[in-house]
């Protein structure tokens, strides 16, 4: 595991550079920790600055260092991407491998509930959520309710591997060792689910944090806590780009394309990893 | 003389098509097999695909429930999907062989645990020393040992010493009766006749029985006592092998000898196909509904129409 | 015309992989030269990952990247035009591709587009090639599946509508229907039943045999050479170890390995004891020293490890790379029953 | 034929399940809001002039009956549904008395219009750039292309649009920002309306495209640089077949058929983008109307949205999944 990775480190620039801006943005939101502000305190320096080497990222009309203020707004962000992610990788990989492995009437019976998952639109079934919770729809319930409608599609692909797995003979032959089903699914088939399972986590928070950033800007949120959706609420509020503001809206932007970035190209370089005939193709063409 | 294992009059058909479909493929139709406990041996089923052949190691690997007829292991029903202590105490008798050998263990896994959960879960065995010593045995007795085979992937060991090891997993739960499925169809010349020797050498020296599926006459001419022809779901001939595959009388048995390709004439190239017979196994078919099976003596019956 | 249809010298052909810093080469064909005979069908013997499948990737020209050729030549010989796969241009091989020279692959599911009928494959392999259009090319056609006795229904089939010995019937149909002078088949019948694979192999000899046209044939089933090659090379390990008359190979192998190879086939009335071939095939990427097949060996000497045998004449067409070619004796031969000769070690 | 019709019985009661599980729901949703559209209204009436108590609160009781309230729960369930068949779903709040419905229908054509150009687009010419992609892997300008497919594939919907607002609103500002049309030309069938939905259209559906086609590119590239491998590629090559008969009927005419599926997966995805589009360029569409609703505390006409979402996006689904065995020979009907 680890050896693998040092080498996807070394020899997949994809990975490499993934891998780099997902840390110096995990560092830069652990650095709130240090703020000197919290992050609720308004006009504690001089509003409008542009970024300078006394505030790196500049000032917002709100009177807030938005250096660390932003640091506070990703933090919030990831954890709230963490947690659906790995939510809805649970159900994603209960139901999944459940459907997977058992086949038959069970996975019909799943896959349906599946499908109907995977085909509603969640935009407005969210928006449905905050009209009925308004400020209650904190980033915790945000993140319960996008991961019980986030898992289908990646349940969907888990079970193809769990299908594929089912039949191969190894299975059979730890049947016949006496393995039960759950043994046979957590300890001979999750290993080949569980790149996937990585894969997928990334491209979720990318999809979870999308929704919360939309939610966020059209202030369907609790705007009291910062993240990038409500950062960049405040500054549509303020009319940043007219007034000449752009630090509050560009550098915000500019770190979360590269936070996408990162994770989908962790993704994408995993995916690749798993799938063997891509890297024999990446062998060949390494010469 | 009682029996192991009886198949008693087994059909089993699969719904086609959706679930509005009421059409039916009857994949095995009334299978009759009886091998008895105290006289091992090597019993051949032979067929081509679609000939239900599959489908009737996985009837008696209890792995699909009979739509008519019953299975019986020592006189108890084997059921499909069963988990209680029958279906247990059926599983460490009666194990499969696996087709391709390096399809067999968990590439991501040590193959050693699966001879120890086997020794754990049939065998009762929870002292280390036990277990070991159930692996070690078993291993011997397919010609490996336990130091070559402890710890390693599948991925370091050879396509030989992996079916091996897949066997020996069987027997380290003193199974009576192996179920191979075109054990040998996947593997190389050189490793073919390793593995069908095993199996021989199983029979003679442990007494186990084993049901061996194959497409190929050679080999099971070569390793049978008895043999059992199947087309397309239904037994056409049945009997000792060799005087079976010596003389085959239905025309389907015959024109299965006839498009063996053989070695004895290298070099003749030998090709002709045997029309007739084809045609006449076609006929044949187009009657087997209304057809039994005729005793020709010594335990040889065949299919004849009426 | 006279002369071989294709001749082989010193190829060589490995695999040079770059993973995560490593090299790996892997040399899956090492210094193989052979002739093949107009009219001829020349069999190609071998375990998987041999070292078969590549050596025909080169002769098809479709070596692709992590495959290079290193060394060594091939040349068709097409009525005077002649073509060297390893180095000739796009445009040469396309100019040649189905006139002279086709193929046929491995009989499964998925040799044909799924999505196209049978009638638009056979236009898109064939009517460039045949130079023909309109009522003159659909008579072309018809006429061709007549001859092979298969039904004009197949033409607007789709692949999965077709049996897997119709399929392979129409592979077979199309890699005729320009009547090339040069097959090269691999594998055909493997994953084909018995009384199917009986049909294919005389379909596919009657018409090699109308159109006087060369196979070179590859399978790891030994029965099926026996039936089928007029002449067979044994590769083993990435070399040709043994080369000869079909009837000459099983009968007087003077090579263990294929004495080996020939002894294990059970045959069908024949109830002696079959011996099996201990070990396991080498590595590619790194293959023993010498002979490679000599830790498998039991005629092994000294010298086997230490030196690499080449591939001389031992009889009339027959050439075998073995030290001890003249101390190898038939283990089995098939079809004559009685004593077995043993190998004298 | 009749296997086929089978094939779509089944999936019309897939789509019948969809569509009764996602409407119950947001009816359900909506059920809990404490914002109650009679008290709503009822402050709005009062602010404006004053009534007397009595009045007030006959007003509620007339409000009340009008929207069912005064019924037990399954009771207007019931209801909703019986309404819901004949497209009532109440008078709407934003623009009271207007049915909700009405402004949804309203709404809806521009919604599919944008929708639909902007998926066919974006699916085409991602799926044939990825396709030429995966297949010419050497092409330096192919290679290029998925460079940036990379960079632009994670940019959320929000921020593509956003930025072309921010192009070409403040820095370039050549192109209408906002609305569906001109506001001193006519809504008519005329050429210079048409002209000017198009032009106004341009910017939100390059938006779309911009953040759909990435997708669609790299998908197809991994789809092809498997499908290169399969035998029928191989053989035709060795068949010399023409390159670009190998390309275009061998290669990217499969690679489509599990493309297609995908659309039918992204389709919920990609309308919650679309939505959220047109809030950006305020483009008189779904979009829009529900952020208004939702602003407007209009729990009639949010529920309204989001049924008609659901409906919409299911039928479309419904629609790509009956195209699936026509592109797709092996597709077991039945």
């Amino acid at each position: 595991m680890l050896t693998t990775i040092r080498d996807l480190f070394r020899y997949n620039i994809e990975f490499r550079i993934g891998s780099i801006l997902v840390t110096v943005i995990v560092l830069y939101s652990g650095l709130s920790f240090f703020s000197p502000y919290a992050p609720e305190q308004i006009y504690v320096v001089i509003p409008d600055q542009p970024p300078s080497l006394t505030y790196w990222f500049g000032t917002n009309s709100r009177g807030q260092d938005l250096f660390w203020n932003l640091s506070f707004a990703f933090r919030n962000t990831l954890v709230f991407g963490l947690i659906v992610a790995v939510l809805s990788r649970v159900i994603s990989i209960v139901v999944g491998m459940t459907a997977g492995y058992m086949g038959g009437m069970t996975d019909r019976v799943l896959m349906f509930f599946n499908d109907i998952f995977v085909a509603l639109p969640i935009f407005p079934i969210l928006i449905l959520f905050y009209f009925v919770l308004r400020n209650d729809l904190d980033t915790y319930t945000l993140a319960l309710i996008m991961a019980c409608l986030g898992w289908a599609f990646d349940a969907r692909l888990i079970r193809s591997v769990a299908l594929g797995l089912r039949h191969r003979e190894f299975t059979r032959q730890a049947t016949f060792a006496g393995m039960g089903p759950v043994r046979i699914m957590v300890e001979e088939h999750l290993p080949y689910v569980m790149p996937i399972i990585f894969s997928t986590a990334m491209a979720n928070m990318i999809w979870s944090i999308g929704f919360e950033v939309t939610l966020g800007v059209l202030g369907f949120t609790n705007l009291n806590i910062p993240t990038i959706g409500t950062t960049l609420y405040w500054a549509n509020s303020h009319s940043a780009m007219l007034v000449g503001t752009w630090w509050w809206i560009m550098i915000p932007v500019i770190l979360i394309i590269l936070t996408f970035l990162g994770l989908f190209l962790l993704a994408v370089s995993i995916n690749e990893h798993i799938d063997p005939r891509s890297r024999l193709r990446r062998m060949g063409g390494a010469e | 003389m009682s029996a192991l294992l009886e198949v008693d009059a087994v059909s089993k058909s699969f719904p086609m098509g959706g679930l509005l479909s009421r059409e039916q493929i009857e994949a095995v139709v009334d299978i009759d097999v009886t091998l008895l406990q105290d006289r091992p041996e090597i019993f051949t089923i032979v067929g081509e695909s679609g000939s239900g052949k599959t489908t009737l190691a996985r009837l008696i690997l209890g792995l699909e429930t009979p739509t008519r007829g019953e299975i019986r292991h020592l006189g108890q029903p084997v059921g499909a999907g069963r988990f209680g202590a029958q279906r247990h105490a059926f599983m460490s008798a009666v194990q499969p062989v696996f087709q391709n050998p390096f399809e067999a263990f968990n590439p991501l896994k040590r193959v050693d645990r699966y001879l120890a959960s086997t020794a754990r879960a049939f065998r009762s065995l929870t002292r280390r020393a036990e277990i070991e010593a159930a692996m070690d045995a078993a291993l011997v007795d397919v010609g490996l040992s336990l130091e070559e085979i402890r710890g390693r992937y599948p991925h370091e060991l050879s396509g030989g010493q992996l079916q091996r090891a897949a066997i020996a997993r069987a027997l380290v739960c003193e199974a009576r009766i192996l179920i191979a499925d075109e054990p040998v169809s996947m593997v190389d010349a050189s490793l073919r006749m390793a593995i069908v020797n095993l199996l021989r050498r199983l029979r003679d020296d442990k007494g186990v029985t084993v049901i061996y599926i194959t497409h190929d006459l050679a080999t099971a001419y070569y390793i049978s006592d008895r043999i059992m022809i199947m087309q397309k779901g239904r037994v056409v001939e049945t009997g000792p092998a060799r005087r079976v595959l010596n003389a085959p009388q239905h025309p389907y048995s015959r024109l299965l000898k006839a498009s063996v390709l053989s070695a004895a004439d290298a070099g003749q190239g030998n090709l002709a196909p045997a029309q007739d017979l084809f045609e006449a196994s076609q006929e044949a078919l187009e009657v087997a509904r209304d057809s039994r099976m005729i005793d020709l003596g010594e335990g040889h019956s065949v299919r004849r129409a009426g | 015309m006279t002369g071989p249809i294709l001749t082989v010298e010193g190829l060589k052909a490995y695999y040079q992989i770059c993973q995560f810093g490593q090299h790996l080469e892997v040399r899956a064909v090492d210094d193989i030269s052979l002739q093949i005979e107009r009219g001829e069908v020349y069999g190609i013997a071998g375990e998987s990952s041999s070292g078969k499948t590549s050596l025909i990737k080169v002769l098809a020209a479709a070596t692709r990247p992590p495959l290079r050729v290193v060394g060594g030549s091939a040349r068709y010989d097409f009525g005077g035009k002649g073509i060297d796969p390893t180095t000739a241009s796009e445009a040469e091989i396309r100019a040649i591709r189905w006139r002279h020279l086709s193929y046929i692959m491995q009989g499964s599911m998925s040799v044909l587009n799924p999505v196209r009928r049978i009638e638009r494959t056979f236009r898109d392999f064939a009517q460039r090639p045949l130079g023909l259009s309109g009522a003159a090319y659909r008579d072309r056609i018809e006429e061709h599946l007549d001859h092979l006795r298969l039904p004009k229904s197949v033409l607007r089939a789709y692949p999965h509508e077709l049996s897997g010995g119709m399929r392979q019937r129409v592979t077979i149909g199309l890699a005729t229907v320009c009547r090339p002078d040069f097959m090269i088949a691999d594998e055909p019948t493997t994953a084909l039943d018995v009384v199917v694979q009986k049909d294919v192999l005389s379909l596919l000899r009657t018409v090699q045999q109308d159109m006087g046209a060369s196979i070179i044939f590859v399978t790891h089933d030994m029965s099926v050479h026996a039936n089928m090659a007029d002449r067979i090379g044994i590769i083993y390990a990435g070399r040709l170890v043994e080369e000869g008359p079909t009837r000459t190979l099983f009968t007087r192998s003077r090579h263990p390995y294929t004495a080996h190879l020939v002894a294990s086939l059970p045959v069908i009335g024949d109830t002696r004891p079959r011996p099996a071939l201990e070990g396991r095939p080498p590595s590619l990427a790194n293959p023993p020293r010498g002979c490679r097949f000599h830790p498998r060996c039991p005629l092994a000497i000294e010298r086997c490890a230490r030196e690499v045998p080449p591939l001389e004449a031992v009889g009339q067409r027959h050439r075998s790379a073995c030290w001890r070619a003249e101390d190898v004796r038939p283990l089995l031969i098939p079809g004559e029953t009685g004593q077995t000769a043993m190998v004298q070690a | 034929m009749r296997s086929y019709a089978f094939f779509a019985l089944k999936r019309l009661i897939q789509l019948a399940v969809v569509v009764f599980a996602g409407t119950s729901a947001a009816f359900l949703v909506a059920h809990f809001s404490p914002i109650s559209p009679v008290e709503t209204i009822i402050g709005r009436v009062s602010g404006q002039s004053s009534f007397s108590p009595a009045a007030i609160e006959s007003l509620r009781a007339t409000l009340t009956e009008l929207f069912g309230f005064d019924e037990p729960l399954w009771q207007q369930y019931l209801n909703f549904w019986s309404r819901f068949i004949r497209g009532d779903l109440g008078p709407s709040l934003i623009a009271f008395p207007t049915p909700a419905m009405e402004l949804v229908m309203r709404a809806l054509p521009w919604t599919v219009g944008l929708l639909t150009v902007a998926i066919v687009l974006a699916w085409l010419l991602g799926n044939i750039l990825g396709g030429l992609a995966g297949y010419y892997q050497n092409s330096r300008l192919l290679k290029g292309f998925g460079v940036i497919a990379i960079g632009i594939q994670p940019i959320p919907y929000y921020i593509t649009a956003f930025l072309m607002v921010v192009l070409f609103g403040y820095i370039w500002p050549v192109m209408p920002i906002s609305g569906g049309f001109a506001m001193e030309i006519r809504p008519a069938w005329t050429l210079d309306f048409i002209l000017t939905v198009l032009w106004h259209a341009l910017l939100p559906a390059a938006s779309l495209v911009l953040a759909g086609i990435g997708t669609w590119f790299l998908g197809m590239r991994a789809l092809v640089s498997n499908i290169v491998t399969e035998d029928y590629v191989t053989y035709a090559e060795l068949a010399g077949v023409r390159r670009g008969t190998i390309v275009g009927g061998y290669v990217i005419r499969n690679a489509l058929v599990p493309q297609l599926t995908a659309l039918a997966m992204a389709l919920g995805g990609i309308f919650s983008g679309t939505i959220i589009t047109e809030q950006v360029f305020s483009y008189p569409g779904l979009g829009t109307l529900l952020i208004r609703a939702v602003n407007g505390g209009d729990s009639g006409l949010v529920l309204a949205v989001s049924c008609v979402a659901v409906i919409a996006v299911a039928a479309a689904i419904f629609v790509i999944d009956l195209l699936h065995p026509l592109l797709d020979p092996r597709v077991k009907v039945g």
